[in-house]
């Protein structure tokens, strides 16, 4: 296997279903000359011209909305976003048309479109440019919502969204981009809708996504080595929800920790916990936690981004509050 | 273009009209709900530009999209089905009166959101030049999309990349309540979409003839040269907004006045010595029938079943 | 107290405050001549005039952004959104902006804004007219979110909106504009944060908000008549959000059933089990159940609009279900 | 204008282009996160336009602000405070490089969504009318921005209502790595505006009196008569977009074609005689150590405690 980094894993995924598939372009602010703000595009312009590789003015509507209309018609655009905060001027598209087109349509549209776009923090953006924004798309049926935490699953997660004929909102992350991982060098996919367990354990299941996931890694290192054993999942793709996995880890652990870069109320998270206390109820032998970042637009200074932000720590405190439940529990009996 | 295309295009006009009136009939009986908006007046508009296309070409309207539906060939059974919330619309029924679509006849819909649908024409331009083509895309909006800023950054879009699109925006003088003067900086719409860099133009929206013209000619620069087009078609709607809107803030009197234009009384005048008065009575008549059975046959139609609600969600 | 519609309520609130402070008016689409698409300003134009009921074009992003322009400079606005479906071409200027102005500012600014928009479905508008996106705005910190059932909450919660010095997002409901209700004559308003119990009741307690309190009383009273005895919670507000309400009812019921129009994916429902799971987890003898719309873009005939929609009979099975689990449970034991 | 107004006027262009120089090196050094994006290149265009106006007019820029936020009299301590995240930041250090906000001196941001101030100074604009005072509100944003929605409602807008906005676009040649032509239908950024029946112009934007020039008259028309103006104000950055750009877009040769023109050095050469060589001289030292002194306030200030987090959340 080839040792790579997340971006390149990305375009990759790209270069390879273009290739594949003559209907598959890319669209987006300074994807073509300039490769990508995040150079996640890099040498495709060159590979594939500019019919196929489509630098756009600052015009995010009309960016997702051509992409979405060239779709209706049979393209399949792969639309970046340079970030996901300025897709907050395209929602009207994607979600007034992109979810909704083929139900309105009484199913004779399909919007085979996958819209790419780094979130996240961590890099002093400021509050504009720092948002996580994964649960308003998990909140809008028609869509599907990726987010990949590995470069294996950047590129498998990416071929199958752009295989996928519906509206994916494939999430990247910018600190994830220089990430290196190991990716097959023989053509592979991986299904929307599967999570992955990344570290088996029995005492606490810690569900994750994108950058977070290795937070959660990190602390269930730390965690092992004071004698918790902690059973990481990553989401991988987070609508379609895999459930099940998380359900089948917790009768195992009957603790859980949800760690989210996004924002606590109404997250990711709030699903997640809100569905396995349905699920799971008899499993559960403590409440379930939510790690997240701090409900304050994001500050610039370093000092407040990090302190914002979920860390090892905050997520092994978490950990500790459900066990400390059990002890108290034990203690009672 | 012949004598039988012309009385093909009156036909298509008093088609829309009598689907219009029935449907709005149909309304107040209940037989249709949400909100019902009438293309009475703008007959021209539709059937002017798009007799003008291939089959081939593609159409997208708004949510006063029933008569561009009928213009490009949908069946009149189903787009009434449609309002009548039945399996056999064209949209299943999920639609409604705003979402119309039918592939067949590449209608694209049926948008509700103003200035939404200029985007997505923009989107099929660049899929038409994707694929070498030479379909042409006419996309039909309000007055009131040409101040939101999707008419902007489209038409700054087909423009740059010189995407086949014709924008036709059907300034029937209001936006709702707000006649156009309230709302645009420029009260002729027209020239709102000069600063792009592409062909620019008025025409009469109650004359059919002069709207199969600016088509013609819209076309012929859009399929050859890939030159996209802004036309204002300068129009009227007869009857409220929707059937809710009581109408206040116009008088009686320039409804009257704009209906001396009538466009489908206009056009029969023009024809006269094509079209005979017993030509116009039988187009009339045929017309009667068919739209009675619209209703009959979107009537009759069953509904889905409630399991069909979780169906077309996903491909 | 008079009886006055909750249309007629939201007129005098904002007529009161616009007597009451000359810095406070209204723009939105159609909101003076035409008197509002629900007729909710009427007669705002004809007793302040057009410097104070302001008509706009139909431009979203520009009329929130310029509400919030102003009120960066200490005008109170008031924008009326038509309905909140077309909130979505403005979601920058309200979650980039309005949300985010006071704390990247360091606290110099504040954003003293309404946004008043309808919401809902049950009038067969079809998918881009139908939508509930509270969720959404629950999950921007910057902004509170209100929902008020009756027409005495809606006036009282709007004039402390109005008062209040942050950007309020108010939702109104298309069904509820013509229901009826006591308001006083005198004026009154009704705190921002606070939960309302409608019914009091000591065998599950039912969350809800906005038209779906009415479904939730009448569900309430079906069940009365089969010896059930359910507590309503009015939530009201929806950001900040009264938990403790909502804990204390749960330390009474043990069951919890959440009513929303919205979807249930990252709802306000989820929200709700997700914090009541950890902060009641002890009270809880049944897994908390939500009930919501189908995650189905709405569809436009009635028949299946109605289908989507909770009704009476789907919140008395979400009763059961936290009911036959006691019911089980005891035959266990 | 007096020449000390105009001495003035080289000062604070001479104080931009130190302070960005400066903070260049900062950011280098690691002192400053985030995104940077210098205006070295553009000093003339703040400072001819922010010199006209009054103190209580409002001023309200992009992302690329900081020599915006100077000349309208920001502390350069606070401002380089605020690059480096500290409690004594003009934004407390919560706003960072993009997000300088000054209420003291009628600043208004600093905002990183482009175009995203446009419809905020109509709305002050709106505000200034609504309290019949005679302030106008000036804009600054980039060619970027010409082809997002919100240039056209706020261009709309503030036509159709009068509001006495001056929009000012600093065509800077590139938005991030595309060139204008690449972006905008009609690559002469001011006839974009002419569309919305206002008064357009396109000023030399590394001429500091013709930009100062072009501000007086359009602050008269806007303060007298309400009527908004757009003007494009032909400009270049000297560095990349930000930090992190390579700028492999454009060449060497342009780069240094638009150094001959550089707004400093040319105003330099047309004060000779107003402005001595000791002038100069003595300016450029005062701003070396006006310089030096923000970055020893800003390295030896505090950063907010961890608490402050929470604060500025709501009011
Ligand atoms: C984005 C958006 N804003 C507001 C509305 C509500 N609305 C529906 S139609 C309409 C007026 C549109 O006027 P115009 O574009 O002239 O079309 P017409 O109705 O005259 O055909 C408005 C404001 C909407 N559907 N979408
Ligand atoms: C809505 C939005 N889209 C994209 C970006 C990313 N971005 C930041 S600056 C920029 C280029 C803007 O160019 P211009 O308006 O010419 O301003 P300049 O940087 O030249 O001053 C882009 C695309 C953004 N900040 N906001
Ligand atoms: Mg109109
Ligand atoms: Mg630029």
């Amino acid at each position: 296997m080839a040792q790579m980094t997340y971006r390149q894993a990305l375009n990759q995924a790209m270069r390879e279903e273009m290739q594949r598939d003559p209907d598959v372009y890319l669209i987006g602010e300074d994807v073509g000359e300039y490769e990508g703000a995040y150079k996640v595009s890099e040498g495709l312009l060159q590979e594939f011209g500019p019919k196929r590789v489509i630098d756009t003015p600052i015009s995010e509507e009309a960016i997702a909305g051509a992409g979405i209309g060239s779709a209706m018609v049979g393209l399949r655009p792969i639309v970046e976003m340079m970030t996901i905060n300025f897709a907050l001027l395209a929602m009207d598209q994607i979600v007034n048309h992109a979810a909704k087109l083929r139900y309105m349509s009484g199913g004779q549209l399909k919007i085979p479109l996958v819209l790419r776009a780094p979130q996240g923090a961590g890099m002093q953006l400021g509050a504009q440019h720092s948002q996580n924004l994964e649960s308003w798309f998990l909140h809008v049926p028609g869509l599907k919502v990726v987010a990949p935490s590995t470069p294996y699953d950047a590129k498998g997660l990416l071929k199958s969204s752009i295989r996928d004929d519906n509206p994916v909102i494939f999430f990247e992350h910018e600190l994830l981009y220089g990430v290196k991982g190991e990716v097959p060098e023989e053509d592979y996919s991986v299904p929307l809708g599967v999570a992955e367990v990344r570290r088996a354990g029995s005492d606490v299941t810690i569900v994750s996504y994108l950058r977070m996931v290795n937070i959660a890694l990190g602390a269930a290192k730390a965690l092992e080595s004071q004698g918790v054993e902690a059973e990481v999942i990553d989401l991988r793709t987070l609508k379609p929800m895999d459930l099940d996995t998380l359900v089948g880890s917790l009768k195992k652990t009957h603790r859980l920790v949800v760690v989210e870069e996004d924002y606590k109320t109404c997250g990711t998270g709030s699903e997640i916990v809100a569905s396995l206390q349905k699920e799971a109820f008899d499993y559960l032998d403590a409440p379930m936690e939510r790690v997240a970042t701090a409900e304050v637009p994001m500050p610039y200074a370093k000092n407040l981004e990090r302190a914002a932000l979920p860390s090892e720590q905050s997520v092994i405190d978490a950990v500790y509050r459900t066990l400390a439940r059990e002890t108290y529990q034990l203690t009672r009996v | 273009m012949d004598k039988q295309e012309k009385i093909e295009m009156y036909r298509q006009m008093v088609l829309i009209r009598k689907f219009e009136d029935k449907a709005g009939e149909m309304y107040m009986q209940g037989k249709i709900g949400g909100f019902l908006h009438l293309y009475i007046g703008q007959e021209a508009v539709a059937v002017g530009f798009i007799s003008a296309l291939r089959p081939d070409d593609y159409v997208i309207g708004a949510y006063r999209e029933h008569g561009q539906a009928l213009a490009r060939g949908a069946d009149p059974k189903r787009v009434m089905a449609e309002l009548f919330g039945r399996s056999t619309g064209l949209s299943r029924g999920k639609g409604g009166s705003m979402h119309m679509f039918d592939l067949e006849h590449n209608f694209l819909g049926g948008h509700g959101i103003v200035g939404g649908g200029m985007p997505l024409a923009a989107g099929m331009g660049l899929a038409v030049n994707y694929r070498e083509t030479d379909q042409v895309v006419t996309c039909f909006f309000g007055d009131g999309a040409v101040n939101e800023g999707a008419f902007h950054e489209s038409l700054n879009l087909v423009s740059l990349w010189n995407l086949p699109v014709i924008y036709v925006c059907e300034n029937n003088q209001y936006g709702m309540g707000t006649a156009v003067a309230r709302a645009s900086s420029l009260p002729e719409i027209f020239r709102r979409a000069q600063c792009y860099d592409l062909d620019t133009e008025s025409v009469d929206g109650m004359d059919v003839l002069a709207c199969r013209d600016a088509a013609d000619r819209a076309i012929r620069r859009a399929r050859k040269e890939k030159a996209p087009r802004f036309i204002e078609a300068v129009t009227y709607r007869y009857r409220g907004h929707s059937m809710a809107d009581p109408g206040t803030y116009r008088t009686k009197e320039e409804i009257e006045e704009w209906r001396t234009k009538d466009p489908i009384e206009r056009f029969r005048q023009s024809l006269e010595g094509t079209l005979t008065a017993e030509d116009a009575q039988r187009i009339e008549e045929e017309m009667n029938s068919v739209i009675a059975e619209a209703v009959e046959f979107a009537d009759k139609s069953e509904e889905l079943p409630a399991e069909a609600l979780y169906e077309d969600v996903y491909a």
